[in-house]
């Protein structure tokens, strides 16, 4: 229960933290911290505008969304205290749920029936299909590194000794991070500042959402980074206690945050056609990992 | 004695794959008749006349006379040419038997069996092989009936090789069913004759797969 | 004896009614023959499922030997999947077949091979004995082609049924070596014969064996590269008949294979690896194809390929477990391989029964054509919607259990094993989720080409749900699906005794199914119920909330353009372009295209048609050369009367002169070597 | 009774052709076929009795008797329709049945002759007898295929004689004369191998003519195309089992000699070749009575691989010649309904079969699944333990090959078969489709069950039978 409450917490503040940064790294002076909480309120007090062609998936798909991404928060563990939902292979359960909900925004984005959006989606799913890979083969070696197969067994057995092991983790972190900046579609995947429809990704799925539906997507997106915060947290706080766990979590979530933003000032998208090669290369650091871990485990004769 | 007439039927042999004439061809066939009643006359042990009374319709009665006879009819009535139109030219015909003949002394030469006269054999052999490459080398029709009685002299010399008798009634069968199968040939040469005009196997190619 | 006889007399007193009555009774009757053999055979079943098995030995005939029919759990498992398949197929029929109710003949041809198959497909699960079972298996067969070429005088139906009919004789020819062998070795027909026999002969000798058997059993079930059949036989057979075929024809060779796999107690480890391997290629392989078909029912039986795959990664690495006597990998195999075997025959029906309505509404299945069909077909559009969602398995449906119940065999194997198998659990991993991903971007792209946006050349105002008589057996179908989604735990624990046989197969006790695997299906089932009332009650909410704001409908967000048709939606090839650009290598797309040179360019055109590589290779290339060979011994019949004569002579020639010839060569060589 | 028998059917024979009357016509056939029954009836009561000493009773040639007798009945009744529908002038007509009768007394008279030359006798008279049927129709054609079929027949049935010579002085060195199958066999060993394997070689070269084999099945393609459909069903089903009788027993002859395995080889080339011949024009003929007919020989060749394969083979050989006569006589009998629908019988011009004539296409389906060897249909009994001899005498390569060339074939013939029956045919005007009663194809379905009751559930007499007709050779 606690991981979940946090990560609500985290999920309140997350992206104010990347667009404070931008804004400091780019001279200006941004909006606060809570700004984005607060279009998603506003959002959700405003009435919607449907476009004629879409059906009723068009309506279901973003509470349908929403609900993945939460019911994906309720199986992270935090620290020493369980995830509300926790079974062997609940990650399994988690990367599905994740999958259910871009299942949902596809098809209400190819509801729409407009072009743009159509292209959105299919590059949406591409990407998406790419990123699982990696993910499952990190937790994998995870699975093997600590013979358990539950984020918080998994979390709880994993205890960083050698330097090596501090290295996988680092790796870790940074696969996993990349997975969220796709799963979140930003950069330099997808640039959600860009104003031309044809070199959005997620942006433009999301066109014609507007009112209460859009809030929920838009939250359920910060939600999505609190949860890849938390697990990024998970990697170092295995055996700790409650208060240096909190700590290392607010620490992990806000450096995510911050390294977002610097990212996001600093960087390019990249092409479309380098995304596949990108996210692919993902799956192949994650198989170092694997390596890396069979080194540890001494599987290597 | 047996021999001579043997040796004179090889002959027979090589001069009908020279032969050009249809005429020809008959005249052969009697003649091989002929010869057969010789040589069957002279191969009989002991006479009894019913024997004799076969032998005489089998050789003269029927090969001799009534087949060449009815041949000849045959060629008149369905005004067939005179030339026998060989695919091939005379004397690789003639090469051709020769060789068959040599091969078939070669093949009795490996015989080791007491039983059977050698030169019988190869007379047998070499008018069977010799009438399979009649029936094959030649265009009309007619000469293809010529060269099935050519292997039935053939086998008329084997079975007079063998030497032990069939039980009298196969014999008859035996004999009444080539006698048959030659009227029949001959009525479907009618037929032929009747339906297409010029009697060659170039019309009779039409029932094929392909 | 006696029971033969009076099952024959009922199946003829069958046909007679069928070919007495009129149209409609036809149909009526064949239900009610399906009907009663289900509960006849489920009867039988339950109990053994439940672990009482039921056995009895017939006096066969003089050809046959005796013929024991044998109800163990595993069939068990299977007859209920085959017969609840089978009745939703013939009631879903009885709806779908009226547009056809002129075709009286073929009606009646259609009921009786209907019977037939469901005969066929119930006895193959008890039937322990070599002759009788090829018998029912090309009973199957043939009733399963007359089934497909329904529509027969389209030129494709009737070539797809020879195509069908050429690969499951195939197969029965390799099923029938396999069975040669056994009978060589042992000299009976008898399937324990098949047991005794892998308890004396070597270990090679037992993996020959399975290997017919796998290739026999491999090409009716769809693995590839033996699948070339599948997707022509699909697209053309009407749309129950498709679900029952993918739903539950190929899933006999699946029940083949796991019945040889009881019988031969061998080298399971490597015979494993050889399952794992071939489904791992027909799971990915079926896939990739799948995405790229633009004809509906033509993408869903590549699906049934790819789902194959699924089961039979399960079954392998439950092989492989029992090869290592590793039982939580044998039950999570077996199990996951057991309930996909069922899950997919639900999830597969229902798409094909959603396909069928759609081609009796719009009178196409290709996805180009349609779109926007869930305004007018909502029921379908929510059943397909659900069925696609199952089996991309995605939770809380019933495709995600299964698929589940396989990864965690996977994660459970990986502690143990060297690095080999640690290697080769990676690499299945990978691919279960590379099939995952492709399946959720061939369904989303199926599902919302298909049904959402607007239509794009079907008129949309002609289009009209279809009758209750389809739609209720879809619900039923959908209902399952839930109850599998939401109740794991029950299901699995039906399958403990079909999974205890395999594990008895290493003579361990039977073993009861991990807790720790009982408890994940449990909370996976609440879960998913938390997850339903999540939705529903952020729905409530929502409606709560913007009831009160002002709602208006407007167009699309064009992104400037003016004026947006339907023609300017995203087409299924374009959405899978992405895709297809990245799998060209593996792919054989032909492209036929016009390009847009001048200014003002004129009517254009451009056109893409995929075909399966495999196909060309394995399967064109052959008939071309065999075509060729044939080509050159044509002459032989070529009406001249001396070659036949010739052949006579060359004939005896040959015969005594070759051998001369082969002697004085062995003698020169002879000499050679002496020299 | 055989005297009385051959010289009763002969006289029916000579009536029949005097006789211009169509009811006398047809009372003739009757009695022909009372005849024929009551000495099929008096055959099976004289088991293994032997009569005017060149005629036995033994297992081969009742269990053929009676597969004759059963197809004589359809075949007769066929003709009769067929002839009257024609509306033939009654000479053609009298001269068609009396071919037809000598034909069927002859191939009888054959199977259960003991002596080889007495075989050889019939075979000659089935020759004659069935030139007159081919030339039935009195065309080009029909004269171009009786003149080649005869004539063809005449050759080898000299090789025969040749061989039956050979025979004898291979006896010779025996010290006997007698040429009877039993005397054969009791001195098999004394015979001389060298006289004894040419007398095989031109026996067997012979009487491929009549069993359909390579090399000299050739003209046999052509009589069955030419001859009208029952005489077809006659010639391609009882003919060849006659030309099966004649060299499975010499086959017997050689069987306890040191030939026996060169004989094998022997028929193992001739059986691959002929299936490879009938695959090659399976393959491409769009005459659907070649067809048949090369399918025939297919089956043919997989009788003498089972014969050459030993073992379970025998068995199964037998099985299989019986059971393909029946399947391929009703296939044939089945062909006149489909040339009355379609006035054809190039498979470009035939098509949607099943809509014109449902009960007629059901047969040609069932036919085809028989013909195939497809389960339900008995022949797959015996092709199936005709392949597992060939896998248990170590045969693999040509099981294989075999396999091959059938999984062809069936491709081939199953693409025919399934045009004639589904697909429309283009410019074929169904306007005045003559509608056929059912009750015609009752026939044909009788004896495609009858194939497929004998080969599932055979009765205890029947394997008694055929175990006893191959009793006498090494198991």
């Amino acid at each position: 229960m606690l991981s979940f409450v946090l990560i609500a917490l985290a999920s309140l503040f997350f992206t104010g933290v990347i667009i404070r940064t931008k804004s400091i790294t780019a001279g200006r002076k941004g909006p606060g911290i809570m700004q984005p909480v607060k279009d998603v309120i506003r959002l959700m007090k405003k009435g919607a505008v449907y476009s004629q062609t879409t059906s009723i998936v068009f309506r279901l798909a973003p509470v349908v969304y929403f609900c993945t991404v939460a019911m994906a928060a309720l199986l992270i563990p935090f620290g020493s205290s369980r995830g509300v939902i926790s079974f062997n292979g609940d990650f399994i359960f988690f990367a599905y749920l994740l999958g259910l909900g871009k299942f949902f925004n596809i098809i209400a984005a190819m509801d729409t029936g407009s072009s743009f959006e159509g292209m959105g989606a299919s590059r949406e799913a591409l990407y998406s299909l790419f990123a699982e890979p990696a993910f499952f083969i990190i937790l994998g070696s995870l699975a093997l590194l600590t013979g358990n197969t539950s984020f918080y067994d998994i979390f709880s057995a994993l205890h960083l000794g050698s330097y090596i092991t501090y290295a996988l983790a680092v790796l870790a972190a940074l696969v996993l991070a990349m997975i969220a900046m796709i799963e979140n579609s930003r950069l330099p995947i997808d640039d959600p500042k860009t104003h031309l429809e044809l070199t959005m990704v997620h942006e433009v799925m999301i066109l014609d959402n507007s009112g209460f539906d859009l809030g929920l997507i838009l939250y359920a997106g910060y939600l999505k980074f609190a949860i890849f915060g938390a697990i990024i947290a998970n990697l170092f706080t295995g055996g700790m206690s409650l208060l240096w766990a909190l700590v290392v979590f607010v620490g992990t979530q806000f450096s995510f945050a911050v390294v977002i933003g610097l990212i996001e000032s600093f960087m390019a998208r990249f092409r479309m056609n380098h995304n596949a090669q990108f996210i692919f290369a993902l799956s192949s650091v994650s198989f170092l990992i694997f390596l890396g871990v069979l080194l540890v485990l001494g599987k290597f004769i | 004695m047996t021999n001579i007439l043997l040796i004179l039927f090889i002959i027979s042999l090589l001069y009908l794959s020279i032969a050009n004439r249809l005429v020809t061809y008959i005249r052969v066939l009697a003649l091989q008749g002929f010869i057969l009643f010789g040589v069957t006359f002279l191969a009989l042990e002991e006479i009894n006349t019913l024997n004799l009374v076969l032998i005489l319709l089998e050789t003269v009665v029927f090969k001799a006379v009534a087949v060449p006879v009815f041949l000849s009819r045959l060629i008149k009535r369905n005004h067939i040419t005179r030339e026998a139109e060989p695919y091939l030219p005379n004397f690789v015909s003639l090469i051709i038997t020769t060789v068959i003949v040599v091969v078939t002394v070669l093949l009795a030469n490996s015989i080791k069996d007491t039983h059977v006269d050698k030169i019988f054999f190869i007379v047998a052999l070499s008018s069977l092989f010799a009438g399979l490459y009649i029936i094959a080398s030649r265009k009309k029709i007619i000469t293809h009936v010529m060269g099935y009685l050519i292997i039935e002299n053939g086998v008329f010399v084997l079975s007079l090789a063998v030497g032990n008798e069939m039980p009298m009634l196969v014999n008859l069968g035996v004999m009444l069913d080539i006698f048959a199968s030659v009227l029949i040939l001959g009525i479907f040469l009618n037929k032929i004759g009747d339906v297409f005009k010029d009697v060659n196997v170039d019309q009779l190619s039409n029932l094929k797969d392909y | 004896m006696v029971a033969i006889n009076g099952l024959l007399v009922l199946i003829i007193a069958a046909i007679v009614v069928i070919l007495l009555v009129n149209v409609r009774g036809k149909g009526m009757f064949a239900a009610a023959a399906v009907v009663t053999i289900a509960i006849v055979s489920s009867m039988v079943a339950i109990p053994a499922l439940l672990g009482h098995s039921f056995e009895v030995m017939l006096t066969g005939t003089y050809t046959f030997g005796p013929v024991v029919i044998k109800v163990d759990a595993l069939s068990a498992w299977f007859i209920l999947t085959i017969n609840f398949t089978m009745t939703t197929g013939i009631f879903y029929g009885l709806g779908y077949m009226k547009r056809y109710a002129d075709q009286r003949n073929s009606i009646t041809l259609h009921a009786i091979a209907y019977i037939l198959l469901h005969l066929a497909l119930v006895g193959l699960c008890a039937i322990q004995n070599a002759m009788v079972f090829l018998l029912f298996w090309e009973m199957m067969a043939l009733s399963a082609f007359v089934l497909i070429t329904f529509e027969h005088e389209k030129k494709d139906t009737l070539r797809a049924g020879i195509n069908y009919l050429i690969h499951s004789h195939v197969s029965i020819i390799f099923l029938m070596l396999g069975f040669m062998y056994v009978a060589f070795k042992t000299g009976s027909y008898s399937f324990s014969a098949i047991a005794d026999f892998a308890h004396h002969q070597s270990a090679m000798a037992g993996i020959a064996l399975f290997l017919a058997f796998f290739i026999g059993f491999a090409i009716k079930a769809g693995f590839v590269p033996f699948h070339t059949w599948l997707p022509y036989a699909h697209p053309v057979a009407p749309a129950h008949i498709s679900a029952v075929m993918s739903g539950v024809v190929i899933k006999i060779g699946i029940f083949g294979m796991l019945r040889m796999l009881l019988l031969i107690n061998s080298d399971y480890t490597t015979i494993g690896f050889i399952i794992l391997f071939a489904s791992i290629l027909s799971g990915v392989y079926g896939v990739m194809l799948a995405i790229i078909q633009h004809n509906l029912k033509r993408l869903l039986a590549y699906h049934s390929i790819e789902n194959i795959g699924i089961i039979g990664i399960g079954m392998g690495i439950g092989t492989i477990g029992l090869g290592i006597h590793n039982e939580v990998l044998a039950i999570l195999g077996f199990g996951g391989a057991l309930l996909h075997v069922l899950n997919h025959s639900l999830f597969k029906s229902l798409l094909f029964y959603g396909a069928g309505n759609v081609y009796l509404a719009t009178h196409t299945v290709a996805i180009e054509k349609l779109g926007g069909i869930i305004k007018k077909m909502p029921r379908t559009a929510i059943l397909f919607l659900i069925a696609a969602l199952a089996i991309s398995g995605l939770p809380p449906f019933n495709g995600f259990v299964s698929e589940f119940l396989i990864y965690s065999g996977l994660y459970g194997w990986i502690g143990s094993g060297s690095i080999g198998t640690l290697v080769i659990v990676l690499f299945s991993l990978l691919s279960l989720v590379l099939i995952g991903g492709l399946a959720l971007l061939c369904f989303t792209k199926a599902f919302s080409i298909v049904f959402l946006g607007s239509s794009r050349h079907v008129n949309i105002e002609e289009v009209q749900e279809q009758g209750q008589l389809q739609l209720v057996p879809m619900y039923f179908v959908g209902l399952l699906m839930l109850l599998i989604g939401f109740f794991p735990a029950l299901f699995l624990r039906i399958l403990q005794q079909p999974i205890a046989l395999f594990t008895q197969t290493i003579g361990t006790a039977p073993q009861p199914i991990p807790v720790n695997i009982t408890n994940a299906l449990h909370t996976i089932g609440w879960a998913g119920l938390l997850f339903a009332l999540f939705i529903i009650a952020l729905w409530i909410l929502r409606r709560w909330v913007s009831s009160s704001k002002p709602v208006e409908v407007g167009p699309t967000w064009g992104c400037g353009y003016p004026t947006s048709s339907a023609k300017l939606q995203y087409t299924a090839n374009s959405f899978a372009r992405s895709y297809s650009k990245l799998a060209k290598p593996m792919l054989d797309i032909g492209k036929k295209e016009i390009a847009i040179t001048e200014v003002f360019p004129s009517k254009k055109h451009y056109e893409t048609h995929t075909y399966d590589k495999l196909e060309r290779y394995f399967i064109d290339k052959l008939i071309k050369l065999i075509k060729v060979v044939t080509g050159w011994f044509l002459f032989l019949q070529n009406g001249r009367l001396q070659r036949y004569i010739l052949y006579g002579i060359l004939f005896i020639s040959g015969v005594i002169i070759i051998p001369i010839i082969i002697e004085k060569i062995m003698m020169l060589l002879h000499f050679l070597n002496n020299l | 009774m055989t005297g009385l028998f051959l010289t009763g059917a002969y006289t029916i024979g000579g009536l029949l052709f005097v006789n211009r009357n169509k009811r006398i016509n047809s009372l003739l056939l009757i009695a022909y076929e009372i005849l024929l029954w009551g000495f099929t009836i008096f055959a099976c009561f004289n088991y293994k009795h032997t009569e005017l000493d060149y005629f036995a009773f033994d297992s081969l040639g009742i269990l053929l008797l009676i597969t004759l007798s059963i197809i004589s009945i359809p075949a007769l009744i066929h003709s009769h329709l067929y002839i009257s529908r024609q509306g033939e002038k009654p000479q053609s007509r009298s001269i068609y049945f009396a071919a037809m009768v000598v034909l069927l007394t002859s191939i009888s008279a054959a199977y259960l002759a003991n002596h080889i030359a007495v075989v050889w006798i019939f075979a000659e008279l089935t020759t004659l007898s069935a030139s007159a049927l081919i030339y039935h129709h009195r065309n080009k054609l029909a004269l171009e295929g009786t003149w080649k079929y005869v004539f063809i027949c005449a050759i080898s049935i000299s090789l025969v004689f040749v061989g039956i010579l050979f025979l004898s002085l291979s006896l010779n060195q025996a010290g006997n004369k007698d040429l009877s199958f039993a005397n054969l066999m009791a001195h098999s060993q004394e015979l001389n191998p060298f006289w004894l394997r040419l007398a095989f070689l031109f026996i067997f070269t012979g009487f491929t003519a009549k069993i359909g084999l390579v090399p000299m099945y050739t003209a046999g393609i052509d009589a069955k195309d030419k001859a009208p459909g029952p005489a077809a069903a006659i010639l391609s089903s009882v003919l060849m089992n006659m030309g099966f009788v004649a060299i499975f027993r010499t086959y017997a002859i050689l069987a306890h000699t040191s030939l026996y395995h060169w004989a094998n080889t022997i028929i193992f080339v001739a059986a691959i070749l002929s299936i490879f011949v009938a695959t090659v024009y399976m393959m491409k003929v769009m005459n659907i009575k070649r067809m048949f007919a090369y399918s025939s020989i297919e089956h043919m060749g997989i009788v003498m691989l089972g014969v050459a394969a030993g073992g379970i083979g025998f068995y199964a050989a037998i099985l299989h010649v019986i059971l393909h006569s029946f399947v391929k006589s009703s296939l044939f009998f089945q062909y006149n309904q489909v040339y009355r629908v379609f006035q054809d019988k190039n498979i470009y011009h035939l098509g949607n079969y099943f809509k014109y004539n449902p009960t007629g296409a059901v047969v040609l389906l069932f036919g085809f699944i028989s013909a195939t060897a497809m389960p339900p249909s008995g022949l797959f009994v015996s092709e199936f333990l005709i392949f597992r001899s060939l896998f248990e005498g170590q045969h693999l390569v040509m099981l294989l090959v075999a396999l091959l060339l059938l999984t062809i074939i069936i491709w081939a013939f199953g693409k025919n078969i399934l045009k004639i029956l589904f697909t429309p045919a283009v410019g074929f005007d169904d306007s005045h489709v003559p509608h056929i009663r059912p009750l015609e194809s009752l026939s044909q379905l009788v004896l495609l069950f009858g194939a497929v009751w004998l080969g599932l559930n055979p009765p205890a007499a029947f394997v008694h039978l055929i175990q006893d007709a191959v009793s006498i050779l090494p198991m």
